[in-house]
């Protein structure tokens, strides 16, 4: 099965006319996804690729019964419209948009969490289930459906993960980007509760980076709670101190956040570490 | 963003919290005439952007006016943890009968500001929370409902403040958090908050980052990036919108992610290469972005090779593969230049760095692409 | 009985070390009223009255189990009072405090009812129940226990109109003042609620004034759901337009809010409408 | 405190909200200098605290540099609806397509702001309401969760507005309404708020309220009560604190309570007598402020009695008393005052009344009092 998608989800693209909105619907589109309807505010009554566009959320929602939406807003209307959807009972939100305000964030996790609606990101490259839907921008050609379930923080690096698995012929369940910045609406840990129950899933793969407490989180869950085989990788072993490393979460911040000690905690959970992404293949067969 | 102590603690003075008198200096000169009017015993105090400079020989306390002046021209274009000093803040010496400890952070977490208070200043924060855990009371905020005063003055009631003390102390840990909040800020943070013999206090040092995803949104803040940065390919980057950071060796690595970017330094260290910088272009890439990230990477005297990895996700790989086009035409590397290129679009990006025949990994792993620029380096 | 309040309500004065909340906490208590704590911020220790002083809320409740709070606390922090007070489980609030901004006193509605909790005022009197017990301001030797209900808009006008009755010898159940400002926490028509259900209330007192919609809307009660005959006293019969009578709440806007426009209202919902404050004990005699 | 039109523009603009061109003027010359820098043809608007002002002959369009200075000449120093005009705006005219109305205020039965938008600019809200309720769209906010974007677009969007006018209205809306919370408003309205030829919209006129009792927290308006009051009595008691009508008769009232005030004026003019004036202390009485209520009512020349009615609530009756005491030792007044004094503490307060022979009505009903002034007064 497909963590928080399937091929019936019905999605809204949130930033639809957009440059990136309108490449990556037509993108879905081909992948199979159920795109079906768009939404820019001052662009009702247009149409992308087919997919109608709406002035707001509530009218999309209303007229074709959507119950996802994918963002490509701006940052500084990020909040906003994650509100608008939340409102208009979108129950999950895959939040692409980078750059977006870390107090914003902190204002959508919570109002995603208190409204018992499921935010993916920001800063994700969103979900994919290898030949049946994304709603994301992960390309399609570099993943294989199958029974491997990717975690990553990163999203060029999940696709660099999973194309090394395809090109091995393993294939994924679900791959999702949790976002890479600091504040995320959706904890990696929670994921793998999700692909812990998960039929279709034998194998889980964590794509960590340096930075924040996502990792050392999950091991705690892996620890005491986790019964199907996982492996890591964590990037930026050789990431110097106290600098920035692309986003505001990869940053390492006195001994805490490195790469080697995201490892150490993820061994004592029993979790198998990549030290390349090409060994995890290698761990990955001995397991399938 | 960080800001600088004297920068912090305007802000912070804006928001009511007693702050010590201070100026800061650019010279001696300026320093002793600072040291009269604020009157001695003062503080010098070198202004950089980084901390433990107390433990580095940052901060001197001085009742003579010639050792202002000998302090001030000793830190002046001195580097301290690396970084050059160009200002020195020189600040009002306060007796100190109490030293205390507050700050708000983003606990990840929970995604809430996590406000922090402790009666044990003047050391850092971990240390308080590893020696004295007692000590230290933390309390996560709901963004939505916000902080009160009361709940100020609760945090503070638990570490057994009483009376004027409590009030005032409360008051400003009430106002941190409005800073925090007013100025989209990673942290604020006061380090110690003294309390006089008086019994008056005063936030002695003053931490303030900014969010650089809100800078768009904070009009009063000053951005200049000069006396922030010394590396001027640093500036150039952050000026578009890129993430940079220098490295200590020969390998130039531009990538289309951050997480594919690290692994692509890990994997050429692995391989026995150095990297000689990080430079991430984010999910934004246009055909100007990345001629301008090549040509950054390439103005590196340092270079031997470079690595380009990039993924056709969100990214436009026509646009990237013209705009590399266009800094090699216009540079003409003598060195060699390997680009990684793989996803959505990928064979017309291909097409586009074929007729100009740059080397191309049309392979998925970064593993094979870093062996074969260092294959192309004679590794 | 007594609405709100009775003999075994446990206070808490917040504001008690200054001037007005010391004097009126003597007042209080010489009624009967159980005062069993004060908040004053920075003075907790001391004791006012006998009555023991804290430094917060929480610690004075904890100690005295106490289920109400009047607040004497300055316009500024009162605010942050009543949030505090809620927070810490208080289940009435009385706001003696004049002179709140406001956009406080809309937040302090919003979260008092969002909390299940009954904030009276800003700007009021507080309540009296004649003979038993008062958490309030209001002087007690106009007030004669009895079976007259009192609901006032003002606090001066309250004593007033309650003295007259004393005089005639009608005494009174419960009088409270619902407080004079624009927006307040208990409206008119949700104590009339309470005076019809109350057993030992026979009629009625509505004291009104210009401005606002509090009097309209009782009548819409009054004229479906009250049995009980009710008075009406409306002062400000020749204040001129536009003119702010002493608070923000007391205004004629456009042909809205005049002392006759109201009085029209509840004439129609069947209140009969005293002229002069000492028509009103004429008028009661003919009821009781 | 009402705000003058030109002020309450400054402030919008401040929040984003498109203004027209335009300057305030206190002369004739000043105008033509205006109107030629701002270019003809112009608007000619007298600033004053009250609406209404067009149809009284306050507004006037012209294209002719001459009329500019004649209306503005005729403007300064007139009476419209019973105030003085000592400022004129003189404004960029705009080409009109359609006028809107936006407008926040409170909605006191449910405590909320309520934010109300029409189609059906130019007239007053109440017209709206009344003859075209369909097209009046309003929506009560909760305060603590705020006004968002998007809900302002849902508003224009129910009376069809669409693209680019959708989003630029959208917008001012949801900037009102962060006007009316960052400045503490009672009300903040647009009306109209015009859509250029050229699809661009502007707050043609701006109303803005803003809470007497949150003044002390907006530190960025100026208080310049002499511009905005003319009655230097009601100047005096503002700043006081007291609260003070001018009415139109010679019997002076202090109360110590708004409503009691107010039934007082309306029982002196039921026993046939004349108001002179409302004064209100509120719940803030002290000896000072009591002398200085007193003090202010009986400057007024037109006085013929003074009615002082206080209740001892939560007011100190003997200071009250010792604050008349005070006042009348100073004045000497010629004309009958009576004061009546009943509640806590009250015969400490006659007591003291009593030694300067200042007649007291103990009694409760004020009727009574009223009836005792009139017999003073030979009424």
């Amino acid at each position: 099965m497909c963590i928080f998608v399937d091929e019936n989800t019905r999605t809204v693209v949130q930033g639809i006319t957009g440059n990136v909105g309108e490449v990556q619907t037509k993108l879905m589109l081909e992948y199979g996804s159920k795109i079906v309807a768009g939404v820019t505010p001052g662009k009702g009554g247009m149409a992308v690729h087919s997919v109608p566009v709406y002035d707001n959320v509530k009218e999309a929602v209303a007229e074709h019964a959507a119950d996802a939406s994918i963002l490509f807003v701006p940052p500084l209307f990020a909040k906003d419209a994650v509100i608008e959807a939340i409102d208009s009972d979108i129950k999950l939100l895959v939040v692409i948009t980078e750059h977006i305000p870390i107090h914003d964030t902190m204002y959508m996790r919570e109002y995603s969490r208190c409204a018992g609606a499921r935010m993916i990101g920001p800063t994700t490259p969103g979900i994919i289930c290898p030949g049946k839907t994304k709603i994301g921008i992960t390309p399609a050609n570099v993943f294989l459906e199958g029974n491997v379930g990717i975690i990553s923080r990163s999203g060029t690096l999940l696709y660099e993960i999973a194309g090394n698995l395809s090109l091995a012929e393993i294939g994924q369940s679900s791959c999702l980007g949790i976002g890479a910045d600091p504040v995320i609406g959706t904890d990696m840990k929670e994921i793998l509760e999700l692909f812990e129950k998960d039929e279709q899933t034998k194998l889980v793969v964590i794509v960590g980076e340096i930075g924040g407490v996502q990792e050392e989180e999950a091991a705690k869950f892996i620890k005491h709670e986790m019964s199907k085989p996982v492996i890591a990788y964590v990037a930026g072993k050789v990431a110097p101190r106290e600098k920035k490393m692309g986003h505001a979460g990869a940053i390492i911040l006195g001994e805490k956040g490195t790469a080697k000690s995201k490892m150490d905690v993820l061994i004592k959970a029993g979790v198998e570490i990549a030290n390349k992404p090409s060994e995890i293949a290698k761990i990955a067969r001995i397991h399938l | 963003m960080r800001l600088f102590e004297y920068e912090a603690k305007e802000i912070f003075k804006k928001f009511g919290i007693p702050v010590p008198k201070g100026l800061v200096v650019r010279s001696a000169k300026e320093a002793a005439s600072a040291a009269k009017q604020i009157r001695l015993p003062v503080a010098v105090k070198a202004q950089i952007l980084v901390g433990g400079r107390g433990n580095a020989g940052g901060i001197k306390f001085t009742s003579d006016l010639d050792e202002v002046i000998a302090e001030t021209k000793k830190l002046i274009n001195r580097r301290i943890k690396g970084r050059k000093v160009k200002m020195v803040l020189i600040e009002e010496k306060l007796d100190i009968q109490n030293e205390y400890y507050m700050g708000v952070t983003i606990d990840q977490l929970s995604g809430k500001p996590i406000l922090m208070f402790s009666t044990e200043g003047g050391v850092d924060v971990e240390t308080i929370a590893k020696k004295k855990p007692e000590m230290l009371i933390s309390k996560k905020i709901s963004v939505s409902r916000g902080f009160f005063q009361f709940e100020a003055r609760d945090m503070c009631m638990q570490l057994g403040l009483k009376g004027s003390t409590l009030l005032k102390v409360g008051s400003i840990l009430h106002k941190l958090y409005e800073v925090f909040i007013g100025y989209d800020a990673m942290i604020a943070e006061i380090n110690p908050l003294i309390i006089t013999s008086n019994g008056e206090p005063y936030a002695v040092d003053a931490k303030l980052e900014v969010d650089d995803n809100a800078l768009f949104r904070q009009p009063n803040l000053e951005l200049n990036l000069s006396t922030r940065y010394e590396d001027k390919i640093k500036i150039e980057a952050i000026k578009h919108g890129l993430s940079y950071v220098r490295l200590d060796g020969d390998i130039g690595v531009i990538g289309s992610g951050a997480g594919l970017t690290m692994a692509t330094i890990d994997l050429i260290t692995d391989f026995g290469g150095k990297p000689a910088n990080f430079l991430e272009t984010g999910g934004g890439i246009t055909e100007e972005l990345m001629t301008k990230a090549v040509e950054l990477v390439l103005k590196d005297r340092r270079l031997k090779g470079l690595l380009i990895n990039l993924y056709g996700g969100i990214n436009p790989m026509p646009s990237a593969a013209k705009g590399i086009v266009k800094a090699y035409e216009k540079l003409k590397p003598k060195i060699p230049v390997l680009v990684k290129l793989v996803g959505n679009q990928q064979e017309e990006a291909w097409n586009i760095l074929g007729n100009y025949a740059i080397p191309i990994a049309k392979k998925i792993q970064t593993e094979k692409a870093v062996e074969k620029l260092m294959n192309l380096l004679g590794g």
